[in-house]
């Protein structure tokens, strides 16, 4: 293993450290215990948003901390959701009265941290909602599992339900629009290569030369099943394909397609996918209005990416445009 | 020895070495069906939890796991950490501030700690969880208790029953918690945190010894 | 070699081709030559801003062409610069009448085919200049070298060049400023891994599951020495040093630091990078003015990530933060 | 056989067929040292050039080496292409619009094309360039042609030469280039550039053969 790294069990705390110091005109870090807040946060009469999850997906969540996004985030040890300890001081700091919503990704170690933390914090006066994201089709019986999995849709949620808030919605509005996000994003991911987790030292999953992982998470964790490698095009249509018969889109409906690089593939290959998405969405009527290409929820050094596509309306496109200015995410200021 | 507090911190000390010990192991089983983070995520946890008895003197059994249950929700984060915080807040308050545990009173604890992470996970039993390692442990505790055992032959029946309940993971398919997307793909390995679940109660019963 | 791509020698086309449809807001694609223009290129009363490089370097040029940055980017072949025929129309594109700023790496093959290309140019009636670009402090005896080579440090020319051309500098003001950050930035670079170029197939240099590549270039090739494996504050400070002291930087400057990753490095080993380069320089009593961290200047997918120090002056950090509008820096608009 | 157009068309598809086949040696030799395009570069460069050929039919050896300059240089790129470009412009002009070239002809247009090669890269013969195929095969060539050898001598002799001048690389420490970036650690591998050299004069010989 070789990483950029003093200490495995460090990695968390200096790398947040170091995002303070780059964003100290955006965000302000709280060590003990550990979360990321909005500069100006609580921003008075505004609902706060708060999100967080295992360390390891950078950007996500500290990079979209800051106007029009995230007003704190709360970064686990690397994979590992986030302790109620910290997410309710998170929770706090974000609240200006208005109350806070929770974007929690649907694990199982996210949802009891930030659902002990939203009682605890509701005991402490704050009004919280929780929206619940889980995008992932890879997850096929989601009665027989810990149902679908919350991945880049992530991002697409954070930063719609972030404006919404930033223009006035109340707490219910702002929990309604992430929700409405969520019911009309799908995405999918595949892997070409494991990670290597800190403190584990070795590769997530074993992969041959020439083997992929179609339908990974984001947590280095193997996928539905392994193939053999494909090129862009074909892999591509892999994706797409669950997401758009899930999502059940129609001739003449306008989309949001989010390309998702998981960290260790370059931005070109990226583009060769996306390349490739918006022809087939071509082929199917159906009109691309809005693009993400990059790397915004990764899986540390994955090589791979993952495929979302968002079902717009006009309100969701209006928001999907207002300004944001956090680490990650800038536009309109 | 009296399951008293001084057995607690021994249980808890014997944990914490476990969990240290076994770190690459949890790890391993972890990065087979799940995130590579089990191991890492208990070790910490139970760090913790020698740290907290450091600083503050527990004065009774039930309290010691109280202040193990606060360290390991804060500490542990996953899914790990609210399921064992849960577990060991259930077991501390049905023990309440009683000074030395008996053998029905323990069999109740462990009974309440497994339905404390039922409660929280909703897992039932065959779902390739800790619950699997819990149940035989919480049946096997009760029927020896019942049977007149003393404390440290419930313990040890309770630590046997959870290690073969881990090990009757294996031909599982998952149905909770990260290793469920895995779905057949899953069968054929132990679950970290059933395996997690024998070393406690292991330990429990050493500290006991 | 797993790859996110079709053929190998499709790499640039497709993902170009990508580019252009995720980025029409921004830019326009010409494929046969291949270059990239700003949507509204030429500018009228503007000088324009040309670079390009080869590709593999993503963002790098493509992601820079927009308001307030580049007027054109012109992507060579994986590693290989661009040629004159592609150069000379992706200059006449950007040319208003107001003359051509050439921005090139100091590499052999990008001198040749700009020089060919701006005398082309000229011969157009198009007013050139050139700005070189070579801060790698990792070429010790350039006498005896092609001479200190272009890496990071070509982000912030065009940055800052990119805004004097905005704000209606003239062409040799233009070129001059551009100069002006040349000379005052200093950049050296670490591999912990090659990557490997589609056409090639296989890793671009060695290295021991043990072992990094000091002073590496862009281009995949290898550095200026190997070293055992250390940790990153270790690595920091190996970079910054010749930086530095090449710099010959005073306490009390200011500059702006930029942590730059290769391509494959997770985000937050760049920003514990980041985290110590704020330590080394504030004990020396230079202050951090200004930031980038990312990736901005890449080799593929090559593990590591390269460290750039610009000494700053008013004019340079009010250029810096003008906005910008491009796929890859935004802000201000 | 004479050097007339239908030898340089022939040269040039022998080019052409030679970089296809080496390739993934120039790939090698350039990753070594360099960035691993050489071959590909070369290859495509070559490619191009049939392709011209294809489309348009030139009518001397001149008009041919023109036709080929051209498309190295638009097709290419990185330091070869110029730097060939140069070599087969300069040739050509020499040439000018002779049907068919003599030994003497074709000594002075091979150090012609070096003379570019050293105008536009700026190379000493030892700094581990192609210059140094290209410097030894221009002598060998001269000598040759002054000692009354006919075109196929002379072009053998060209081609053998920039052979040893390119494996008389391997010791040298790169001056020019990207390999210069390496200093000592150039040692010990050959110059690509100089390689893909002996390539086109060998081809040449083999043309004319
Ligand atoms: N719903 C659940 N009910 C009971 N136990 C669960 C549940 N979900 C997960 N677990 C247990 O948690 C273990 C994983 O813990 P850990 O790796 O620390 O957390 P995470 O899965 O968040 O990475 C599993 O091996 C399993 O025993
Ligand atoms: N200044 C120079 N003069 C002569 N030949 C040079 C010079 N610089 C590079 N070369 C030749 O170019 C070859 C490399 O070509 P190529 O790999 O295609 O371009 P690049 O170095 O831009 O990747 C070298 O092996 C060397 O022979
Ligand atoms: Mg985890
Ligand atoms: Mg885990
Ligand atoms: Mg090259
Ligand atoms: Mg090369």
């Amino acid at each position: 293993m070789k990483k950029l790294i003093n200490d495995p069990r460090a990695v968390v705390d200096e790398s947040v450290e170091g995002f303070g110091l780059a964003h100290a005109d955006i965000v302000a870090v709280s060590t003990e215990p550990k979360f990321i807040t909005r500069r100006d946060a609580p921003v008075a009469g505004k609902v706060g948003l708060v999100s967080g999850g295992g360390s390891g997906h950078e950007p996500l969540h500290g990079g979209f901390v800051g106007l029009g996004m995230l007003d704190a985030a709360v970064p686990g040890a690397v994979f590992t959701s986030p302790t109620p300890d910290q997410i309710i001081p998170a929770t706090l700091a974000a609240n200006s009265g208005a109350g806070v919503v929770h974007i929690v990704k649907n694990y199982t170690g996210d949802l009891l941290n930030f659902e002990t933390a939203a009682e605890m914090a509701q005991v402490e006066g704050v009004e919280v909602r929780t929206v619940l994201v889980n995008d992932d089709v890879a997850v096929e019986d989601s009665l027989y599992t810990a149902g679908r999995r919350g991945v880049g849709g992530t991002v697409l949620v954070e930063k719609i339900a972030g404006a919404a808030a930033e223009r006035g919605d109340n707490l219910e509005a702002v929990a309604a629009i992430g929700q409405r996000v969520n019911s009309n994003v799908r995405s999918m991911g595949v892997a070409l290569t494991a990670c290597t987790v800190p403190h584990a030292g070795g590769p997530s999953f074993d992969l041959e030369e020439n083997e992929i992982e179609i339908g990974i998470g984001i947590h280095g964790e193997p996928g539905r099943h392994k193939i053999p490698m494909e090129n862009a095009d074909g892999i591509t249509d892999r994706l797409l394909e669950p997401i758009l018969s899930d999502l059940g889109l129609d001739a003449g409906e306008r989309v949001l397609l989010f390309v998702n690089g998981m960290g260790g593939t370059p931005q070109s290959e990226l583009y060769i996918v996306y390349r490739r998405a918006v022809q087939v969405l071509k082929e199917r009527g159906i009109m691309v209005e809005r693009s993400l290409v990059g790397n915004y929820i990764t899986s540390l050094e994955m090589q791979g990416c993952s495929v979302s596509v968002l079902r717009l309306d006009d309100e969701m496109t209006a928001l999907w445009d207002a300004p944001v200015h956090t680490a990650a995410l800038r536009w309109g200021i | 020895m009296a399951l008293d507090v001084t057995w607690a911190v021994k249980w808890l000390t014997m944990c914490a070495q476990a969990m240290a010990e076994h770190r690459l192991e949890l790890i391993e089983l972890d990065r087979a069906i799940g995130d590579s983070d089990h191991g890492e995520n208990m070790d910490r946890g139970f760090q913790a939890v020698l740290d907290k008895l450091a600083e503050s003197q527990p004065e009774t059994p039930g309290a010691a796991l109280k202040l193990t249950a606060m360290s390991l929700m804060s500490k542990v984060g996953g899914a790990a950490g609210p399921l064992y915080g849960t577990a060991f807040l259930r077991a501390a308050t049905t023990l309440g501030d009683a000074p030395d545990i008996s053998p029905a009173a323990l069999a109740q604890a462990l009974e309440a700690a497994r339905d404390g992470v039922v409660a929280r996970g909703k897992a039932e039993p065959g779902d390739k969880t800790m619950v699997d390692a819990w149940t035989p442990a919480v049946e096997a505790a009760g029927a020896a208790s019942a049977a007149g055992a003393n404390v440290l032959a419930v313990l040890v029946a309770a630590a046997e029953a959870a290690e073969e309940g881990a090990a009757a993971t294996d031909p599982l398919i998952a149905r909770k918690g990260r290793a469920s997307y895995l779905g057949e793909r899953s069968i054929g390995h132990r679950d970290p945190g059933a395996v997690s679940t024998a070393l406690i109660l292991r330990a429990a019963a050493g500290a006991a010894a």
